[in-house]
Parts: C-alpha cells; structure tokens; sequence
C-alpha cells in the first residue's frame, strides 16, 4: 500500500546539475533519487522530512539538486552540521554527501567522531581518490606512488582504506557501491536509511577529468564481475561471472577458491553475516583489495547498536520525568536564595 | 600591636582568603559571602586560582585565593586591596600580600610556618614578615591546624578529613572578627552533609571553635561590624556567577522563544561552566552536545539552527579563532546563533586563568571577507543573564550570529541577584516561515532586513542554504558581481539596522561636561566605583558603559559631542577606542589601558582621571 | 559592414577568448599571451574561469575566459574592456558581451549558434546578436567547427580531438587580425608535442588555415598591428603569474637565508598553486607536505620553523580562519613564518574564483589577544616574487609571523617579467643562535627586539617554548602580571619596529598636491593606470600604492600631509581606510570602494578621482 | 660500551613538577627519564636530538620537565607540530605527549594523519579517560554512562578503544602500558624509539581528582596479575599470579583457558607475534576488556613498513640525483624565456 507513491523525479530539484559530462557523481545522484521513493515508502518519511548536509567539493553540490531541504556546508564540516540538525530534530532523515578529502582529508575528525557516537546519519563517501573541486591534488585515499598536481614525483603517503577507518572508530554500519552500479547503489541507500545509527556508503566514483579510471581496474565491465563480490546478509559469498567463486575461511584469514576445484564445495563457501558485532571478518572483508581478493560490495557490516540521538532523547525524558523545575521561574528561584526585607 | 578590643563600623571590608589549591580557599570565600549577602550587605566576590589543577603543595605555583568585598550599600567590586589577608601558608603569604591595605591585618596559620613551608615558598630567612617589610601591619599568627586537630580528636574522622577541615577554623575566627552568625553556614553544613551527620557535627564544632578562639584571644584587636545595606532594593535574592547567569539567559531566550535550546560546545578555561551549566538543565530540555572540537561545537549549532532549535555556542578567545570560518558560514546563513567567548589573558593559550578584553578586535574582524555580525558585552556577573537574552533576541530575531563578550572576571565572580521574574522578560519573535506559505523565497526580507526561517520537515518550504553567495532573493547560488555587491551591502545594513531596535546609551552622572569615561564589559564594576567616588569628590567626570559595540547605540554621536574629554579604559591595548576610531572619527580619544591578566583598580584609575581633569 | 581592408596601428588593444570550460580557452589566450610578449609587446593577462570544474556544456555557467592586453609599451592591467572577443558558443557570448567597447569585433563560431545552443545559453530569440543589441558591433560569424573538421579530415586524429583543436583555428584567425607571426606557436606544438610529430602536423594546419580563412573572408574588415614595445627595458624575460613568482620568492629567500625551506599546506582556490609550484622543486631540496587541513598545514610550519627550517604557508580566506589559532602561537613562540593568503570573495566560501580585497582586517586582527604581527602585499604578478622574499626576509630576521596578502587578481594574471639575478637580492640573516654559546636565553633579544633562533639538535641550547605566556628573558612560564604587560609591549614594539627597516613610501606623480589616490595589493595596476591617464591629462593627482600596511612605512605621515584630499581605493568596504584611522586618525579619508569580484575598471576609477577633483 | 653514559637525572629540567601530587603523570614522567639513557645508547641519541611536543593538557606540560628540547604546543595540535618537526629535521628523535583528549578528541583528525602517514615519531597518548586540566569534563574515551561535569545525567557516547582506531587508521605499532608498571612503561619506551614509524603507546594513568580509579579494576595491585597479560614478540600469551593462563584461538576469535585444565597445554596457547602485518590477531589483542579478557598490556603491534619521512627524503635524493636546475637564477631561467633588444 503504497502512501507517497514519489518518483524519482520527485526528489529532482530545478537546479542545473553542473558536473563534467561523465562524472561518476552523475549515477549516484540518479541512484539516490531513484532509492528516495523506496526509503519513503518503507520508512513513511514525506519528501520534507529529509536533509541533505555537504561540504565543499565536486560531490558537495549534491544538495542543490535533490529537491529537498540541503545545507551546502564548508570544507570538512558536513558530518558536524549533520549532527545537528540530527539532534536538534531527530525526525529527520539526514544524510551527509562528501568527498573523500571533504570527509576524512579535512573532515576526519568529525566523521570519526560521527561513527563513534552512533549518531543516526547516513554518510555517503564519493571516493575518487583524488581532490576533484580544486582540480587534482591527491586526498588520504589517493593510491601509494600517484602522480597527482601536488604529487609530481609520486605520493608518499599510505592511503586510508575507509572501511577500515570506519571499524576502528567503532563503526556499526559500512557498506560499498561503485558509481555505475546503480541498483546496487540504490539498494544500499534503502539499506543506509534503515539502519538506526551512522551508516557509512563508500561509492567508488569515477572523476573523469583528474583521476580518470583509478577504479577501472574493478569497475570495468569485462573483467568487474571476476574483481567484485557483492555481499547480501545470509547469503554465501560466491562471486565470478559464472559465480563458480567464493571465499573459505583460512585460519584466520579468508581465501578465494573456485568451487569444485581442489575439493571446494559451496559448503566451504562462508554465509555473510552482516549482523555480527565482533569486527573481525568484517574487517577482513573491508580490506579485500585487487589482485588477491575480489573487492567487496554491498553491505558488508549492519550491526544494531544504541545511537547517540535516542540516548539523548531518552536522557531528556527520563530527566524530565522526576523533574522539579519545569521552566525559567522554577530555575531562578531554586537553589540558595534569600530576602531582603 | 594594639590590644583595645572594640565593635567597629565599617561601610565596606574586603576580605581575601588564600592557600593551597586543596585548602578550601574557593569554599570558604563563597561560605562568607553567602553569609554576608543573606545578613543584607552589598557583596562581590571573585576568585583567583592557578592554572594547575593543584601544583606541588605550599609552592607559590599552587597558591588559590578567593576575595570577597562586603558593604553596607551595593558594592561594584570585589575590592582592589584587602583589609584582611587570611594566608593558611607561606606561599599564600607571599603571594598575596602585596594585595593587602596599609597596615591592614593578616592571619596566618603558624603551623605551616616552619622551616619546610617557608622554603618552598620561597622565603631566605625564617622572618616573613620582615623580609616582605610588614612590620606595620596587624599579623596574627593561629597555629590553625594543630587546634583543628585538637577540635576534632574525639571524632571518628580520618586525620586527612580532620586537616581539610582547617579552613572551616579560619572562617570561623572570620566570622568572629566580622560579628557574623553561624547560622547560615551551619544550615549549609547541614543540607550538604544530610546523610552523615557526623561530618554535621564536625564541621560546625570546628567553625564554633575558630570563632571561640578569635574570641578568646587578644591578638585580635577588633571586631568589625558591617551593617546590612539599606539602598539595596527588597526582595528575594541570590547570589550567581557570570558564567551560570549567561546559561541561564540563553535558557530564558529559548522559553521566551518557545525554541528547544541547543549548545554545541566544548571545554576551555574559563568558559567550560556555560556549557556545564545547562548540561544540567535536560529538565528544561536543553540539549548540549560536546563536541570533539570547538569547530564541531559550532558546526553541530549551526546544523541546529538550520534545522530549527535556537543554538548557542560556549568558547573562549582561542576557541573563537578556531570558530573563524564556521561563523563566516553561519553569516552567509544568515542563520541565528549566539557565541559567547569568556575572555581570558591572550595572545595563544595566554594566561588562560586571567582576565583580558583582548578578544574585540577578533570579534569584529576575525573572519575573511566583509562579514559583519552584532557584538554586544556583558557587565557584571549578573548581568550576563541580561546580555545573554539580548543577544538571543538580536540573533533570533534578526537572522543573525551575534557574538556575546564576557570575560574571566564577571564569568567567575560573583554578586547579588534579585531575582527577576520571566514575565519582565519580552517575548522573542523569531521570524519563523509557518507552514503553508507559497513561493517562499528563502532570501526574501522582512522590515529588519532578516530572511525568513523555514524549518526543515515543514511541507512546501523545501529549500537549500550553504556558504556560496546568495541569489538576493531565492537564496540559490549566484555568482553574479552585483548581485554579491548587493548582498555585501545588505549583510552589512542588516547589521547596522539592529541599532534601531536598541536602547540609546545612557551616561551615569552628568549628561554633558569635562570628561566622559568611555568602557565596555566587565570593567563596569571598577570604572562606575570610580566614577562614583569621583563625582562625590565634585569632580566633572560621567561614564558611558557601551553594551552594544556592533552596531553602536544610535545616539553615541550625541553623547560624546556633549564632553569636552573622552577617555576609552580598557583592558587590552586600546580595542574599543579603535572601534570608535574606525566608526566616529571626529571624536579625540585618549585611552587608559591595562593589560596584566588583572581587573583595573579604582585607585589607578581615579589617578589617571584626576591627571586628565589636571591636565586640561 | 566596413569592407575595405587595411593595416591599422594601435598602441594597444584588449583580446577576450572566452568558451566553454571544455575548450581550451585558457591556453589559447596563453599562446596568444606569449607570441605577442615574444613579439616585444607590453603585456598582461587574466583567466576568467568558473568555480564548477566542467559545467554543462554550452551553459552560462561553464563559460571560461581569458583577457589578454597588449600594448606597444608597458601595460599595467589586462584591461577594463576588449575590443574583440571570441566567443566559441552563445553562451560565451552572452557571459562576455558586456565586456565587448562599443562597436569593438566578435568572432563567433556560427555552427554553435544553433537553436539547441542559443536555448542552452538562455536566448529566446534566434538572433542574439539583436536580442543582446550588438547591432552596432562588427561581428565575424565563423564556423570554426566545421572549417577545423575539414581542415584536419586526412589526419588520422580521432574525431573528439579534431573538434578540440577549433581553438587553434580560431586563435590562428586572431593572429592574421593582429598581423602576429605563427613562428612561436608553432614552436610550442613542436615542444609540447615532441614524440608526436602528427599531432604537431595537425595544431600547424589548423593554426595555418584558421590564419588563411581570416586573411580570405571579406568580414574581417581590418587588420591590426600593435608595435613592440620600445620603452620595455632590454633584457631575457618570462611570463609569470603571481602564484608561482610567489613560490618561487620563498625559494629564493631560502636560498639567500641559506635555510631548507618547508611549506606544510592545504590546496584551496585561488592558493594551491603556490603548493603546486613548491612541489616541484624537490630538486631545489624544498619540502612540501600536503596536510590533512589548514590547520595540520600551519602547525607542521610551525614544527618546522622550530626545527630550523625556513617554514611557509599558503591559503586562501577560510583556510586563513582555520589558521587563526596557530597564528598565535607563533606570534607568541616568536618564530619565523610566513602565511601567504591568495585572497577570494568572501564571506565564507562567498565566491572562491573571484578577487577581493576583503581579508586585511582579518590579517590584522583576527586572532585572540594582542597578537600582533606584520601584513604586507603583493601588486602585481611579477612583483609577487619581490614581496614573498621580503616577507621571508622580515619573518627570518625579525623572528615574527608574517602574513603577505595577494589576491586572485594577481595570482592568476600573467604579465612579463625581466628576470632578476639572485646577485640582485640581499642577504637574509636569521638570529641563529651558534653551538657553543653559553647560557643561552631564550627570549632574549638583538637590536631588532628579534629573540635569538636555537635549532633542536644543538648541544647546550636545549630549551622550551609554548603558547603560555613567557618570561621576559628566560622564555619559561610566566604568570606574572608586570610581565604579561612587558611581553605584550615588547611584541607590539617588535612589530613596529621593523618599520625602521623597510623601505619609505613612495608617491608616484607629484609629490604634493590636490588629491593622493591611496591603494594597496593586487590594485596597482588599475590605480597606476588612472592616475598616469589623469595626469596625461593634466589632473593634480598621485599614486600612494602602500605594499607596507602593518606596520605602515615610517614616512606615510609626511606623505598623507602633502596632499589636500586622500581617496583609499579597495575591493572591499574601506579596510584599508580603516586600517589607517585607527593609525592616523589625524587625516580625513575619502573612499572609493568595490566588491563584485571584479577588478577596478580605467574608467570608474578616472571618474571617481574627476568627481573628487571637481567636487573641492 | 656505553657511549653517552646518561642517567635519568640528566634528563629532569629544572622547572618545578606541577601535577597533583598522586597524579599517574609522575611515574611517566619517571619512566621516560629511565628509559631515555638506554635509548641514547642504543640509538646513539646524543641528549640534545630528542624534542618532546604536546599540545595542551595536565600531561602536555610533559616537555617542561625534560631537560633537552620541547615544545608545548595548543590544543589538539601536537602530532601536527611533531610532524612538522621531524620532516624539517629527520635525524631528530620525536616524543610526542598528548593527554585523550587532546589526541583524540580535538586532535583526532592529526593522530590519524600521522598514523596513517607512519611518521617516524613516537606518541605517547596519556589516557586518564578525562579531560583533567579543565577540572574533569568527559573524553572520547569515557566509559558509556560516566557521570562528569559535563554529563551530570551520565555520557551517552560510544568511547574509543585508541587501539582500535589507530590499527583502522593503518598503524604499525601500538603497545599499553599502565603510569605505575614504571619498568614496563621503560621497557616499551626503547621499543617505541627502536620502532621506525609512527609508535604509539597507551598509558592507562590515574587522574586522582577528577577520574580517581578509573582504570583501578585492572590497575589495583591485589588482582592485576589476573587481569592484565603482558605481551613479547616470540613469547606464549600467557599471564596470572602463577602464569597458569592463556590465551587460544577460539574459531576467528580469542579465548581464555587455564593451563593444565579442560585438555589445554602450553603447547595451545597462542605465541605472540608483533611482526605480522595482518592486523586481524592484534585487532582482538588490542580490543580485549576485562572482565572478558585480561587486558593486553606491552608491544601489540611492531610491524615494519616505509616511513613518511625516509620517504620524502629518498625522494628528494632521487630528484636532486638527475636534476637540471641547482639554483634559483637556474629556475628563473628554465622554460619559455624571450629575449627584448
Ligand atoms: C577551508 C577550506 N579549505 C580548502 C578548500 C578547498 N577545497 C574545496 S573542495 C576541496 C577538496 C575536494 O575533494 P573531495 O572532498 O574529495 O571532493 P571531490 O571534489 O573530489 O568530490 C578542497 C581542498 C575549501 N573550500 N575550504
Ligand atoms: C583550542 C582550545 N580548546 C580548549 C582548550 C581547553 N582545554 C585545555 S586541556 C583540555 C583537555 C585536557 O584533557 P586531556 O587532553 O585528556 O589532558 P589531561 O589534562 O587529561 O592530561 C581542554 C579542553 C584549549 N586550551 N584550547
Ligand atoms: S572534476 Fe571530477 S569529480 Fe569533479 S565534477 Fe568533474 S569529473 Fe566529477
Ligand atoms: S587533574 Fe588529574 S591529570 Fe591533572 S595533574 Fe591532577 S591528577 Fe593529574
Ligand atoms: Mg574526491
Ligand atoms: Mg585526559
């Protein structure tokens, strides 16, 4: 029974969309409204009852063209103003749209301290590992060795892998998309809103003009279904074009077999559980990178835990319950007070 | 010494208690002013602590001290020197005496005046009081703690509990010296202490002793006595620092309001009370949130404002720098939100127990490109409660970030408060967009130039905000050059509008003469007191206290044209008489000014008066 | 249409290449730039570019342009108005021709010019030329489009690329209207090409048949030449543009301070290049670190400059604000730094690809405390480099933070500089304390009041530093009242003082007189420019450019006194005006100010100062 | 043969120590001043290479008190200084000293920066769970509920496990130590230094005004032995009064057994290895709590990897190695230059 019955074109604002031709930015603006109407039904959001908060960067000017309420923020800060607005109106449905320098260059702290306190926002890291807005200086995420307009020589500095960032600041939600990937996408935004607590998407978006193809080596169609493994709470993790893949426990690490070789079978396969507290295989999962491991998509942590903003709700009403002071007048007066006479 | 013992009567005494950091100084002080207030004196009160949570013991370094000024009218201050110096070491000695009146007395407890605490506070020989030179003055020395001990030997206290009771046997002998009851002290023993009665009935026999042994010995030579003040108006009061009276002027905006109130904040010398403060008020629904840094503390305010709480941010001068950039978006915003910044002795981490008014200059620039925004002080203790509802209702009322400026001093000193009643309070008036409005155009102005303010969730008014400029009407971004010169213009206009809406400067003594004492802030105590004094003296001297700094009072033209002298006093190199500068260039200025992490003195400042009144 | 055809000579003339991001406007008028500087023309440049990377194509938005001014003697500025533009697509047209002199020449690509185009661009008619009231306007419609497809369709260039050298065909046709020489161009597409000689076939041909179809088709009416300069002093030159020449000055000061240099920075237009630049020159031993914030930027500086390093940073305004803080500590730890600030459109991220001068205020005074510091600015884009050594100069011999205000203007804009030899240049000596010296004290001060610099590393100099308030000498931690008072003094007397050591202000034009036109940074160029028409034409006027704001050149009184009437021209509300009441208020300033992003033009400024004139 | 010949005395400045008396501050103080003689020898440090930089906090007043060079710096921003100081100057030795709250809340975004860059400094992170200058308001990492100035009602934040976040930040080397293990904290003190890379230790210290036994269920000496494990490189995992326990794998995750009981020998229990790159062990070792677990204490992570600053060096050594341009007139003179005659 469907209430809202939006479309996407509902949550299409009238502003110009001024990406490049060919940013990856493109698909997951089209995969968000696409997954809108979804989110409303399933949650009974109205269209007013989202937010969407940025920073500064190509993927910042996400807001301008979602026809909802959006605060365009500054540089770094997008996870702080959606905190906010979070606690100052926790019927909101907030998500932060932000760049992988908007977010863990400059932004660092506050998205640690967001996924830490469990505040219940949906974060959408656009990771092209590379400074798009200011034109192509390499961010945390930019590979080891790029070449980049501050990096003439080649970076020197170990990237961030964000997934594994997240699970160190205690991180109760993290999943991953490619940009192309729209319904996968779209999935995952359903996914995101649902979940009580920070849920982070890392999106491998493409900037075409100053990081052509950094993820082209797992996105690309020919080979992307031998490189990626898309994982669904409950299912196995099998993976390949002709899904003849999967991953087995190795002791304590994971390995890639072919099933039916070697003495596999789908009963070695391990089952995704994306429920489980303990960070321990989600961490593995995170980390899988291209050549060993296929990259992991989907849903890959969504474990329930109590948020910041019903903490302090409930704090505030239970306070509230017992309270002796009910307004100003009763504040003034209560305490040491005395007359003169 | 004289040994005559008397009843004296004294209009005002100033008291100042000093000892270790873990000796209770802090404690005791608010115990004798809070006495004193309820017996109906005048009473101001300020502490002075270290910036170490407690250095090495009986080190100069660990020195605390708390002073109280009594009178028998409203005092303004809490004294520049004190008669009575009560020193529970060496190092408090020595730290404060240079406080203390001319032949004024001290007590000392000549327990800890051995070889040890003499040495560690630094003192060559075994004779403090010649080697300070204070052979005129009235010292007494109680060998305090050994009769604490004895006081309390047949209790079941543990000996380190008996020794931290020492401070409640020096209050006592106070108490004795000043012809105070115990009363209201007891009844504070009692309510503190409800569930041990033991610790009840200690404390008060050690208060009883302290004031018996005053009693009984001749050291002390007399007893003065206070009287209640008359001038001061009835009614119910109590006593507040500016810190607590600043939360709870913002708490007031929010009923006023009717808006939840939101702190993003976080800690710092010496504002971190604001925010601890309405921490406890989730009775009256406020949420505080601290944050991971003051640019989150703000950040998060700003998320607030836009979603639609009224938000308010806590900080001190170092924390203003780092809200620099955040506060230039809420501008652009044209989002409202109060920041209060506690000034403290600068530049960096400064003196950051001390007082300063060095943060104005940043206050009003410390932000790139033209980005203006109200900046309003606050006077005394008290009346933060006062500049902090104002500064709410500028804010919320005309779309804007003000900057409120208080200082360490008034944020941790105290005084008096008659209680107001909130129906005194005006209502607040946001200009809240309601549900249902057509083409709301999210720039578009109301008569005080504010936007109109459309709260997230809210069906219909959907609308994007951010820190590029502003299209003059929809709000969207716009890079067009006369649109940015005319929204550079408006923002300004908006600004200077406020003034409009602001009571005219009014000028304590005269309204036209010889010299116009010119200050803002947490000076007023001092200067209005010298001002005072000087009036009765018959001097031509007036005071313009300005609360209001950006926009100015749209009478201040008026005022100064009117005295043939303008003095701006300050406690920074000159901040407000450049602000003068900049905005009324016609006017001379001389300037007084101090900057040594210290109040001004009424003696200095009447001295540099009297020399401008000579001079002319 | 005027058909005859001939070569007329011009003394100078303005060219706008303007098109979508897409189309390579920016090297276009870069090439057209260097042939005419190659040539012996004066020359100056500004890009003209949009905040969004790749807008949709052929919308106003995505419209880049690139102004190019050339003259046959020194020009100052790339000119208020073009007398010809290219415009690649409406769009570009309808962004650009308000730009365009009254009855100056527009070569358009007529196969953009189609309905989906005109929609694109915001057209309602099919004839913009009527619908903009170009009538008046000699305006070339070429297909560029399809004369470059034809031009290129034997090569085995793929279609995209073919289509992307239109610019090279329009550029060609430029350089037939401006009687330029192909040879330098061609040169390039045979550096920039090396391995690709088709490629370079290619550019050649196209370049060619664009000159040709120009020199063939009846609409050009005229050709022009613009003469070498003669005037231009002698001598090997290089195009530059001010972020670079700034880069390349703190290379320079290191090299004369005999220090590594290190810039711990944030990329953040209109800045990043100068970290762009620095990065390259691993072989020159500098040290880029690419911070996390701007924050991380100045504090790896400031461990840096603690280190023993010569310590930059570079921002724009918001990363100025995040810096504020920092600023502080160094001002208070008194070490070396220099934090360039490229100035944007404020407030917040206001409008981040255009100038202003808008940050002075907050250069001056944005931080918490007194907290004083020198300010200074560049003029011009070659002078960028002079500036940036000085400002290291002041910072290392000085042992203060220094902040150097330049702006998008200058930064971006190129114009030809004679290159210096660095024999030209003095040395730069640090206060390095030497090993060995004894009793080392850290705040003690040389005759400049600048401490003495000790490297970690050194045996027996080992000390610390911090953002407490220090001792006087011994740079411990002081709470001292007296000497909180001294520090503060001593470091705005430090400040001061380096007045002494800077140049006097110099007045261009008569050295007294009726009115003295008064600016500062990127403005010079349109300042110079008015002031040397006016004067031409007989008008009592003269330039007081100030490079030295804080603190201000010790002459500035006697050269404000010389003069009946000041007029400060800024891009901003009065800054600088402001600046110079607090300073000396004695003098009576009138104010010329705006702020669209935009520089100054010629013509408003001769009105102003005309206006003034008249107006005594 | 020892070079330098220091004792602890040479490394006490002369200023007066100003932490409360009881404060864990001390012992650490008195740890480093141990360990720092053993350090020069090993190392070859002369006294005047080290330079010790904090930000601002009851522990960043640290440097005041060692006699060589120090900075203290504002708050949050010591790894950003330390950073700057090392790249300025690579043969200097490092210690930077920053209290939970200044590393970790308003300096999160610096620590992991650093973390993630593996700079070669040493970070000693103070962690008393308060915020002890500012008189006792909560930290990133207060326990859940804590009662503080600023939480009158009790915290309602998910604390950092510092561990944790600095094994998702990337980090090579993390240990724990306890203010009163003196030796201990001497002992990691040399590995730390030994370590190239970013190393941080965790000091579990008392704040005896404002968080008095915070960490005393561990800490407190009548049952610390059963509640804490002190991890070498190479040695069993093993720890009680009698060193009767163990730690075995357990399927993916750590378990507790008695030696000797229900079948389990010392041959069972995990031997532990600092070395290896996979954080998957460590993640659990830094992660165990007690009642749970013992809480693991000395060198947990120690694995070897390129450092931010030999890198930079080496890469400057390389440039300079084929460089054309040697000076500035070189650089003004390179490209497009043109004559006027
Ligand atoms: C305080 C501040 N510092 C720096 C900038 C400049 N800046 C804008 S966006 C950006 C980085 C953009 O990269 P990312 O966040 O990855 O977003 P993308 O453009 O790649 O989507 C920078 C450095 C700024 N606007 N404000
Ligand atoms: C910019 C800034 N914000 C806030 C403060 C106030 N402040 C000083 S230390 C501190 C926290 C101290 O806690 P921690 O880092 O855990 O150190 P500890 O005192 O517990 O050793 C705070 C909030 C400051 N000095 N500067
Ligand atoms: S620069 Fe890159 S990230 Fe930015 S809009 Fe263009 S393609 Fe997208
Ligand atoms: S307040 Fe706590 S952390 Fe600070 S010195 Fe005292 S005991 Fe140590
Ligand atoms: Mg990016
Ligand atoms: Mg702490």
């Amino acid at each position: 029974m469907a209430k809202y019955n939006y479309t996407a074109q509902d949550f299409k604002s009238d502003q110009e969309v001024r990406w490049c031709p060919g940013c990856g930015d493109h698909a997951v603006l089209s995969a968000v409204q696409k997954a809108l109407p979804d989110v409303s039904e399933v949650l009974d959001y109205a269209r007013e009852r989202y937010v969407f908060v940025s920073g500064i960067g190509c993927s910042s000017r996400f807001p301008y063209y979602v026809n909802t309420y959006g605060f365009h923020g500054i540089h770094g800060r997008a996870a702080a103003i959606a905190t906010g607005v979070k606690v100052a109106n926790p019927k909101l449905s907030v998500w932060q749209i932000s760049g992988d320098g908007d977010s863990l260059a400059i932004g660092g702290n506050h998205f640690i301290h967001a996924v830490r306190r469990n505040i219940d926002i949906n974060m959408l890291l656009f990771n092209n590992e590379i400074y798009g807005l200011t034109k192509g200086q390499y961010s945390p995420t930019t590979k080891l060795g790029s070449v980049t307009k501050t990096s003439p020589f080649g970076t020197v500095e170990h990237p961030f892998r964000p997934g594994e960032l997240v699970i160190g600041a205690q991180g109760k939600f993290f999943a991953r998309t490619i940009d192309v990937e729209v319904k996968l996408t779209s999935e995952i935004m359903v996914e995101a809103a649902k979940h009580d607590g920070t849920s982070v998407v890392e999106i491998l978006q493409n900037c075409v003009i100053f990081n052509d193809r950094t993820h082209s080596n797992i996105t690309d169609k020919e080979f992307r279904d031998e490189r990626v493994i898309v994982l669904r709470h409950g299912q196995k993790m099998v993976f390949g074009k002709n899904s003849d893949k999967g991953l087995v426990l190795n002791g304590l690490g994971l390995k890639v077999v072919t099933i039916g070789q070697d003495g596999y079978t789908l009963d070695d396969v391990l089952t995704h559980d994306a429920y489980e507290p303990n960070p321990g295989v989600h961490m593995m999962l995170v980390n899988m990178e291209y050549p060993n491991y296929p990259v992991a998509l989907g849903v890959i942590r969504n474990v329930k835990d109590s948020t910041y903003d019903d903490n302090v709700r409930d704090q505030v009403l239970e306070v509230q319950r017992h309270a002796k002071i009910t307004c100003v007048d009763d504040l003034l007066n209560s305490g040491e007070t005395y007359d003169i006479k | 010494m004289d040994k005559q013992k008397a009843v004296l009567e004294l209009d005002e005494v100033v008291i100042r208690f000093s000892g270790d950091s873990g000796d209770g100084m802090q404690l005791t002080g608010t115990l004798f002013s809070d006495a004193s207030a309820l017996f109906g004196n005048g009473v101001s009160t300020f502490p002075d602590y270290p910036s170490e949570i407690r250095a090495p013991q009986g080190t100069i370094g660990g020195v605390s001290g708390f002073q109280v000024h009594i009178g028998n009218k409203k005092v303004n201050t809490p004294g520049d020197y004190c008669d009575v110096l009560v020193a529970m070491n060496p190092a408090a000695l020595r730290a404060n005496f240079k406080w203390v009146k001319a032949g004024g007395t001290i007590v000392a407890d000549s327990d800890t005046f051995n070889e040890k605490g003499l040495q560690r506070a630094g003192f060559k020989t075994d004779d403090p009081i010649t080697e300070l030179k204070l052979e005129d003055y009235k010292v007494v020395y109680a060998p305090i703690t050994s009769l604490t001990k004895e006081s309390l030997k047949d209790t079941d206290l543990d000996n380190k509990s008996i020794v931290r009771s020492k401070n409640m046997f020096a209050l006592g002998m106070v108490y004795f010296m000043f012809d105070r009851p115990l009363n209201f002290t007891e009844h504070y023993f009692e309510v503190k202490f409800k569930s041990k009665p033991r610790v009840i009935d200690a404390n008060k026999k050690v208060l009883k002793d302290g004031y018996n042994y005053a009693s009984n010995i001749q050291a002390i030579a007399n007893t003065y006595k206070v009287p209640a003040a008359t001038s001061i108006p009835k009614g119910k009061y109590r006593n507040v620092n500016g810190n607590t009276a600043t939360a709870w002027g913002f708490i007031a905006a929010s009923e006023k309001a009717n808006l939840p109130l939101f702190c993003g904040s976080y800690p710092i010398t010496p504002a971190t009370e604001i925010l601890v403060e309405l921490a406890k008020r989730k009775d009256l629904g406020v949420k505080t949130l601290q944050a991971e840094d003051e640019i989150a503390g703000i950040c998060t305010s700003i998320g607030a404002a836009y979603a639609g709480n009224f938000a308010v941010t806590s900080t001190s001068g170092p924390g203003l720098s780092l809200k620099s950039e955040a506060i230039g978006l809420a501008v652009m915003t044209e989002l409202p939100l109060v920041i209060v910044d506690v000034q403290r002795g600068g530049p960096s981490t400064g003196l950051p127990t001390k007082t300063e008014q060095s943060d104005l200059m940043q206050a009003l620039w410390g932000r790139n490109g033209e980005c203006p925004l109200v900046v309003i002080s606050a006077n005394t203790p008290s009346n933060c409660f006062d500049a902090a509802f104002m500064a709410s209702k500028i804010a919320l009322e005309h779309m804007t970030p003000v900057i409120l400026l208080t200082d360490g001093f008034i944020a941790n000193g105290t005084e008096p408060w008659l209680i107001p009643s909130m129906s005194q309070y005006p209502a607040i008036k946001a200009p809240v967009v309601p549900e249902g409005t057509t083409n709301y155009m999210t720039y578009a102005r109301n008569e005080k130039l504010a936007r109109g303010w459309a709260f997230p969730g809210t069906k219909g008014l959907e609308h994007r905000v951010g820190g590029l400029e502003k299209d003059f009407l929809k709000g969207t971004v716009s890079h067009d050059p006369i649109n940015h010169e005319k929204m550079v213009d408006i923002r300004a206009a908006k600004v200077a509008k406020v003034a409009e809406y602001l009571p005219e400067q009014e000028v304590f003594g005269a309204q036209e003469g010889e010299l116009l004492v010119v200050g803002w802030g947490g000076t007023y105590g001092h200067l209005l007191t010298a001002v005072q004094e000087m009036r009765a003296e018959g001097k031509d001297v007036s005071l313009c206290h300005i609360s209001y700094i950006n926009p100015l009072p749209r009478n201040i033209v008026d005022v100064f044209k009117r005295f043939k002298k303008i003095v701006v006093c300050e406690l920074n190199l000159g901040q407000l008489a450049n602000h003068l500068r900049m905005e009324h260039q016609q006017f001379n200025y001389l300037q007084f000014n101090k900057y040594q992490g210290l109040p001004f003195t009424i003696i200095e400042l009447k001295d540099k008066f009297n020399q401008i009144l000579g001079g002319k």
